[in-house]
């Protein structure tokens, strides 16, 4: 019936689909380049080594993609990572009996830098930018005084988590993906996964549908940084020992690249954790395609600049139409609620006034 | 028009006050409503209705008086609570999610839950019921907002509304987004929701609606109640004057003599593109032409055409006989062309921008050599239009509506257009400001500049207009001398006569 | 610095002028500004002889001409995260072309220009035309010039910096008291006059416009896409003067202009200018900047241990932030 | 935390299956077993051990066996091993890289390139694939594991990113009875054929403190700048160093960490100039050193006592500035001598277990010697690069 209907607009597929299909072009590509070196990308080798590195990133992506689907972001993840690693591997102390205490340990300390993350950004209305740099700042000074250097021990039984794997397929990655389920899961079925993308998307709707944003700000900012603290684990289940020089690796910025490449809009409200872990996939897939032909170490770093500009641009394509004037940094913006009315998505009068 | 059977009063407000920074918007309301009855809520721009709607919807709180809930006294901190009591509210701004889905949205913030799950099955269903009982099974509750058209994410407002099992909804100008074929939609809603014994508060501008729908008018003016009179009681022509509290013809500014037309200034012939065909438009200067029609019947598309949003892909625009094809605002400004947008906040204002600042913008923009010499008689201008402020380094969103659209208007004054368009200039700004706006028109006018007005009031279209043209579905549908009165523009407007 | 008001000569000047610089959330940053010093002055008067001034202004320039930079960008709504490794670059570029050879300065530093100028218009390009949030558009550049520069020069600088290209950055005018006057600091001031300037001009404020409202900017005639773009551009020149006094204070290093680009930003935003667009002044901007050198300068007077610095810097930046930012902590739904 | 009892949950579930699954772990054998020079750094982060201390101090007397024009050959107290069970005519050459992030790694590498050539050049390599991890010990790791699952390295060469935290990985590597040689930065086991490295941190440390107290008057104020905390070969440094003015006369103003940021540098060391004298700077590595040089001039001040590096942009300035200075050495020749090793336990010939390659700062004495040899070589290049007989030089190092 047309009066439902927009005016006819090519409706081509959603970003997801982009997402994985890119993932398949790559793949492609990288099988046929590899091919032509002589060697075969879909060798268990090169197998193992694609999971394996998605594995670490997986894990931080993963909890990214909730900061930022709530118009939020955290920069503080590296640090989260590197002071769980520490936390963990100094817990456990190489005592398999503690191992479980250590990953307690570890959850329940990201947990709380996520609450204060979270609380900054939704209660002190500081921009999430600047609020999880500043957190970043303080681990890492806490990191720097308090640990020179790798420090603790992880028992061979948690290193498994790190080098196991079940044929080609390793435990760590094995995780990452039962986590990436149970995030799907969360996001399209608990409330609170609604509300994320509510809040993402207007806070202003949001709370005029009784939704209380700060609390799922919150909620998002936790379940990050527990992420992060998981993949902290993982790195002490990788290194043996935990080390705090991991935050000098750039997953902060590594893990957004991978969820706005997952086609997640930076601004919240869109998007998804399928698609993040597709944008992860793509950056290991380049990262082993690139070293199977010895790429040079600093022509990656081009190249990987260059993909994500390049996918980011694709799926902006499709979207100036309704995005073009969306205000950017959207609900995190300025901490509050939009500067002004979005076109597609007013607020209630009055609203605009007070900005 | 079936009358339903007019019996307990579910809702009465008493003595509603209301003020915003010390300025008293509400002045001690009282209203009623009962089951069953559509209750249109009359006044001009800027006389509260909207308020007094947030109020009941729990938005704001009202500084005195009482509402009380089929006798229980309620008092509302937040929307949600009024929703929960019953009282729903469909907001003239939609409060939809563009990236979810219909279902997603009408549930929104108290998703169905099964074993802590949200229920998405039940989810879609519940809605997809809602739909069907409503007769719009064509709307899939899967379907995501975006990419509905108007009508279809008003019915999703209005459904949203339903889905609390409202007892009171009240709809802030429903009509207002909606094209000509898509308004009787709605009216059907509206009808079904009274059978089954809502109370609909119904805030309109359209008499047509009001006679059409409703069972009782208030009419309030300047923050005040004026009347609350059964609909069949009393004729359009006193419901006017209640509103206007005077004869319309002596609130709006004389009209020039006939021979004090110039040449003309502005020339659409044939103009047409995607929305609009064969607009053939001349506005002369010291004229004021006045653009009627519905909703989507392609007057705002005429200014954008102009201003190179939209432009015209077929035919030609000339402005002082020079012929122009704006692609863009700034050429169209420089082409002398000026527009006084539909939406003040989003498209008219750089709201943290001072009063000074804004007023030049468009000197700035398009002129920036001559925007410092030019930009000294910016004051006057102000001055001039009475601007209210603390001075011009005050942040315009400080400033009322009225104060607000004056700035907009003296930014495009700076730049002394040839031909100025107004696209709803009176919307949402007090009965002050509004006259105010009125004679600035025609002393512009006499000074020669062609003036082109878009407004939906009707009573503003005829009472401003040297010649009033009816837009429908992106054509001309004809055009009517000064003076008509509003039912004929009315059925020009919705082609129950072609002229 | 929107706006020269129509009815200043009605409002006291002064007044005026106070209102433009303690407003916004601009207050905090001064206040911080003056704590600090007042902080240093307790621990060490000496601090305060001309000759440390100087000193302190040398190193801080860099970074206020950075500020600068980012404070365009970010006040019309966008985010340049790629001066840090562009300031890099265009020192190793310098070094690795002059390679000592005095004659090769001038015409290297135009080069500098013009990479500066093609840099800042991709970003801005890709940002506008492309649509790519500006966030993720720097970070790629971020990448590809770190990675580039490092490819072209083999993993390190090479060649050297010529003495005429250091003196900018390194030298000054001889004079009594202050022993000497910074090229660096009449550079930085300059640059701040400058663009005060340019913000008070019509350009200035219609970037300002687009940053608050694109909207109501494009229909008011605002060339939204090249106003931005211009702004981009015009922070990767800054980051390109900001580069030349990097590498004239300091020399080559492999490090050099390593995280800066984080530092700016933050200094930014701790001068009271939104994320987003629309507000703030560039005299906050610099102001960020200063208090930012400043916090270093006080931790060495305190003698703080370096490892913990981090940690003071970060709860002093979210402090100050969060205070500047209570006034947008209002209760649901603000009643006009 | 829905979430958190999910995660474990997840874990457990890994768990589980382990039984049942291949596994890349070396062994149930902690890490750090058997480990040897890394072993101390504890959880507490202490740096020093006074026997590993005393054993570099004592190895800066030794007189090194080998040919002394060649010194990446030569070792100190080398403990040979047999190395038959490698012998193998295979000759693909695997080297995994921690990163090429400063100038040091970068001579280094190239230097390892040209011996590379060399060899091919007289058939003993016909493949060297190198993965480089940016830094990344995460990255290293899956490096390392990818060329063991690769299967087709003849031996593999590390050089770690951090010590402690390659450990296990280089544990998988020597599971996979491919020989693997590591140098430059150590790992806590001793799986590997060898582990080549010059003395030590300690020594480079000691060089440096050893030579401000004995040119400096008791009392005189000393500077020590750091690049970052937590890398042991550096904390090993400072630790040397801490010991030495512990026992002298010399006040410590204070360790500053830099990033090896030239204009950090000169900041820090501009404000420690402003509140008082500095007579000594020592620093645990080159980069920036003129920086801090300039800092003194800058402020009209008298050059101090300087420890720096073998970088020549230092050892250039102090030529020009003839100040008191030497050059410590952390022998960047030791790039060659993993390649060299590798093709001689492809040969079954015998390789210290521990390859400990001399290492003699550079002093005013043989200063002008070494700028002269390394003249067209650009200013982040290092003096003791041991690269001159290679074919490439010059053009390999100077024009990268």
């Amino acid at each position: 019936m047309t009066t439902v209907d927009r005016k006819p607009r090519l409706r081509s597929l959603g970003s997801t689909e982009m997402v994985y299909l890119a993932l398949l072009g790559v793949l492609v590509i990288g099988a046929v380049l590899v091919a032509v070196d002589g060697g075969n990308l879909f060798g268990t080798a090169n197998l193992v080594d694609m999971l394996t590195r998605s594995s670490l990133l997986g894990f931080v992506a993963l909890g990214q993609t909730f900061v930022i689907l709530c118009g939020s972001l955290d920069l503080s993840v590296g640090y989260v990572m590197a002071l769980c690693s520490l936390i963990g591997a100094t817990t456990m102390a190489g005592d398999p009996a503690k191992v479980p205490l250590g990953i307690v340990v570890v959850l329940v300390v990201a947990a709380g830098i996520g609450l204060l993350n979270g609380l900054i950004v939704s209660v002190l209305k500081v921009n999430p930018f600047i609020a999880t740099l500043g957190m970043g700042l303080i681990i890492k000074g806490y990191l720097d005084t308090t640990y020179k250097g790798p420090a603790g021990e992880v028992p061979a039984s948690f290193q498994q988590f790190g080098y196991s794997r079940i044929a080609f397929l390793p435990v760590s990655t094995a995780v990452m993906l039962i986590a990436v389920v149970l995030g799907i899961l969360y996001l399209r079925r608990s409330r609170t996964g609604y509300h994320m993308f509510a809040v993402g998307g207007s806070q202003d709707v949001a709370r005029l549908s009784g939704i209380r944003t700060g609390r799922v700000l919150v909620t998002a900012h936790v379940l990050c940084a527990v992420a992060a603290g998981v993949a902290g684990l993982l790195i002490a289940a990788r290194f043996g020992t935990g080390s705090a020089l991991v935050y000098s690796s750039g997953y902060d910025l590594d893990s957004i690249a991978a969820v706005v490449l997952g086609g997640t809009l930076l601004m919240g409200g869109r998007g998804g954790i399928a698609g993040t872990l597709a944008g992860v996939l793509i950056l290991a897939v380049l990262d082993t395609v690139f070293n199977i032909l010895q790429v040079d170490p600093f022509f990656k770093d081009v190249l990987r600049g260059v993909v994500i500009i390049a996918a980011v641009a694709i799926y902006a394509r499709r979207q100036i139409d309704r995005r073009a004037s969306r205000p950017r940094f959207g609900p995190g913006g300025n901490g509050g609620p939009p500067k002004d009315p979005v076109p597609d998505e007013p607020v209630p009068a009055g609203q605009g006034a007070d900005r | 028009m079936a009358v339903a059977p007019l019996t307990e009063t579910v809702l009465r407000m008493h003595g509603i006050q209301k003020s915003f920074l010390g300025v008293q918007v509400l002045h001690g309301i009282d209203l009623e409503l009962r089951a069953g009855e559509v209750h249109a809520l009359m006044g001009e721009n800027g006389a509260g209705k909207s308020t007094l709607m947030k109020v009941l919807a729990g938005v704001y709180q009202a500084d005195a008086g009482t509402i009380e809930l089929a006798g229980r006294e309620v008092a509302f901190a937040h929307p949600l609570q009024a929703q929960q009591a019953g009282v729903s509210t469909v907001f003239q701004e939609f409060n939809l999610l563009p990236e979810r889905t219909v279902a997603e949205n009408v549930f929104l913030g108290r998703e169905p839950r099964r074993r802590g799950m949200v229920d998405a099955d039940r989810m879609n269903a519940d809605t997809a019921a809602l739909l069907d009982d409503l007769g719009l099974s064509s709307i899939a509750p899967r379907r995501r907002v975006s990419t509905l058209s108007v009508a279809g994410q008003q019915i999703v407002e209005i459904v949203k509304a339903l889905s609390y099992d409202a007892r009171i909804i009240s709809m802030d100008e429903p009509t207002a987004a909606l094209a000509e074929e898509e308004v009787e939609l709605l009216y059907g809603l509206v009808r079904m929701l009274r059978e089954r014994g809502v109370a609909i508060l119904y805030v309109s501008h359209r008499l047509k609606e009001i006679f059409d729908l409703s069972d009782r008018v208030t009419v309030l003016k300047d923050g005040a109640l004026v009347d609350t009179v059964p609909t069949e009681d009393i004729t359009p022509d006193e419901l006017v004057r209640k509103m206007v509290g005077r004869p319309i013809t002596s609130f709006f500014p004389d009209k020039l003599p006939e021979t004090s037309l110039g040449d003309t200034r502005l020339r659409i012939s044939g103009g047409g593109n995607e929305q609009l065909d064969g607009i053939d438009l001349e506005v002369r200067a010291g004229e004021i032409v006045t653009l009627a029609g519905l909703q989507g019947s392609g007057r705002t598309e005429i200014a954008h055409a102009l201003f190179g949003v939209a432009r015209f892909t077929r035919g030609t625009v000339e402005v002082d006989g020079k012929r122009v094809s704006p692609r863009s605002a700034r050429q169209a400004v420089r082409a002398g062309l000026a527009l006084v947008t539909e939406d003040r906040k989003a498209e008219g204002l750089a709201l943290n921008q001072s009063v000074a600042a804004n007023a030049r913008l468009v000197l700035d923009a398009v002129l920036p050599r001559q925007s410092g010499r030019r930009a000294k008689q910016i004051p006057g201008i102000l001055s001039s239009l009475e601007l209210v402020s603390r001075g011009g380094d005050q942040e315009v969103r400080f400033l009322s509506g009225g104060n607000q659209q004056k700035v907009v208007l003296a930014k495009w004054l700076a730049t002394d257009p040839a031909v100025i368009v107004l696209d709803e200039p009176t919307r949402g700004i007090d009965v002050g400001a509004k006259q105010k706006v009125y004679t600035l028109m025609r002393e512009l006018s006499a000074r020669g500049v062609a003036i082109l007005m878009i407004s939906s009031e009707l009573q503003e279209v005829i009472g401003m207009a040297d010649r009033i043209v009816v837009l429908r579905d992106g054509r001309i549908a004809g055009e009517l001398p000064a003076g008509t009165d509003e039912e004929a523009v009315m059925q020009v407007a919705t082609g129950q006569v072609t002229s | 610095m929107t706006t020269t008001a129509p009815e200043k000569k009605a409002t006291r000047p002064g007044v005026a002028v106070a209102a433009r610089l303690f407003g916004g959330g601009s207050a905090t940053v001064f206040a911080l500004l003056v704590l600090v010093f007042v902080a240093i002055l307790f621990l060490n008067p000496s601090f305060f002889e001309p000759p440390s001034l100087m000193a302190f202004a040398k190193k801080a320039a860099p970074l206020v001409v950075l500020a600068v930079g980012q404070y365009l960008v970010i006040v019309c709504g966008e985010l340049d995260l790629s001066v840090g490794s562009l300031v890099g670059a265009q020192v190793v570029i310098a070094a690795a072309v002059i390679d000592g050879q005095e004659s090769r300065t001038v015409p290297v530093l135009l080069l500098m220009l013009a990479f500066g100028v093609l840099v800042g218009l991709v970003n801005g390009l890709v940002v506008t035309v492309l649509k790519v949030h500006s966030l993720i558009a720097t970070l790629g550049m971020m990448l590809v010039l770190y990675g580039a520069i490092r490819l072209w020069t083999g993993g390190a600088p090479t060649g050297a910096l010529s003495e005429g290209f250091r003196q900018v950055g390194r030298e000054g005018i001889d004079m009594p008291v202050l022993r000497q006057l910074p090229w660096a600091l009449l550079v930085a001031a300059a640059v701040v006059v400058v663009a005060v300037v340019f913000m008070r001009k019509p350009f200035g404020r219609t970037l300002v416009a687009a940053g608050d409202n694109e909207k109501a900017a494009a229909f008011a005639g605002v060339r939204v896409w090249w106003v931005r773009t211009i702004a981009f551009v015009l922070s990767s020149v800054l980051a390109t003067l900001a580069g030349v006094l990097i590498g004239g204070y300091a020399g080559v290093t492999a490090q050099v202009g390593e995280g800066l680009e984080f530092t700016a930003i933050t200094a930014v935003v701790l001068g009271g200018v939104v994320l987003g667009g629309g507000r703030g002044t560039v005299l906050a901007a610099m102001a960020g900047a200063l208090t930012v050198e400043a916090l270093f300068t006080l931790f060495n007077q305190l003698s703080l241990p370096s490892t913990i610095r981090p940690t003071v810097q970060g709860l002093i930046i979210v402090a100050a932030v969060a205070w500047a930012a209570r006034e947008r902590r209002r209760p649901f739904l603000p009643q006009s | 935390m829905r979430r958190t009892r999910v995660l474990v949950a997840g874990l457990a579930a890994a768990a589980l299956t382990l039984t049942a699954c291949a596994t890349d772990t070396p062994t149930d054998q902690p890490p750090g077993g058997g480990g040897e020079t890394e072993q101390e750094q504890s959880s507490d982060g202490e740096w020093f051990v006074q026997a590993e201390y005393d054993k570099q101090l004592a190895q800066r007397e030794q007189e090194p066996q080998g040919p002394a024009d060649q010194p990446w050959l030569q070792m100190i107290q080398p403990e040979l091993v047999d190395t038959a069970e490698f012998k193998q005519d295979g000759k693909t050459l695997c080297f995994s890289n921690a990163s090429v992030s400063n100038p040091w790694r970068v001579t280094g590498f190239i230097t390892m390139q040209q011996q590379v050539e060399v060899l091919k050049q007289a058939g003993e390599i016909s493949d060297f694939r190198v993965s480089d991890a940016g830094d990344d010990d995460n990255q290293q790791i899956s490096d390392i594991q990818a060329f063991v699952d690769a299967g087709d390295c003849n031996a593999i060469i590390i050089s770690p990113s951090t010590t402690a935290t390659l450990t296990p990985a280089v544990e998988t590597a020597c599971e996979s009875g491919v020989p693997v040689i590591v140098f430059d930065r150590g790992v806590n086991t001793d799986c590997m054929v060898t582990f080549i490295h010059p003395i030590g941190g300690y020594a480079y440390g000691a060089d440096a403190a050893e030579f401000l107290v004995e040119k400096l008057e008791p009392g005189s104020k000393v500077l020590a700048l750091r690049i970052l905390p937590g890398v042991d070969v550096l904390e090993h440094r400072w630790a040397a160093a801490q010991q030495i003015f512990g026992d002298s006369d010399l006040e410590v103003l204070g360790d500053e960490f830099t990033g090896g940021d030239g204009a950090k540098i000169k900041d820090i060391v501009t404000q420690y100039l402003q509140r008082g004298d500095v007579d000594g700077i020592w620093m645990d590595a080159g980069d920036g050193a003129v920086a801090a040089v300039e800092a003194f001039e800058d402020s009209g001040k008298d050059l101090p006592v300087f420890a720096g590096e073998d970088e020549l942009s230092f050892m250039r300035k102090w030529k020009d500035t003839g100040m008191t200075a030497i050059a410590p050495v952390y022998s960047n020749f030791q790039w060659r001598t993993p390649i060299l090793a590798a093709v001689k336990i492809w040969k079954g010939e015998q390789v210290p277990s521990e390859w400990v390659l001399p290492q003699e700062p550079i002093t005013d004495a043989d200063r002008d010697e070494y700028l002269e040899r390394n003249k067209d070589m650009p200013s982040l290049h290092y003096a003791k690069f041991g690269g001159e007989d290679l074919p490439g030089f010059p053009n390999a190092w100077k024009d990268r």
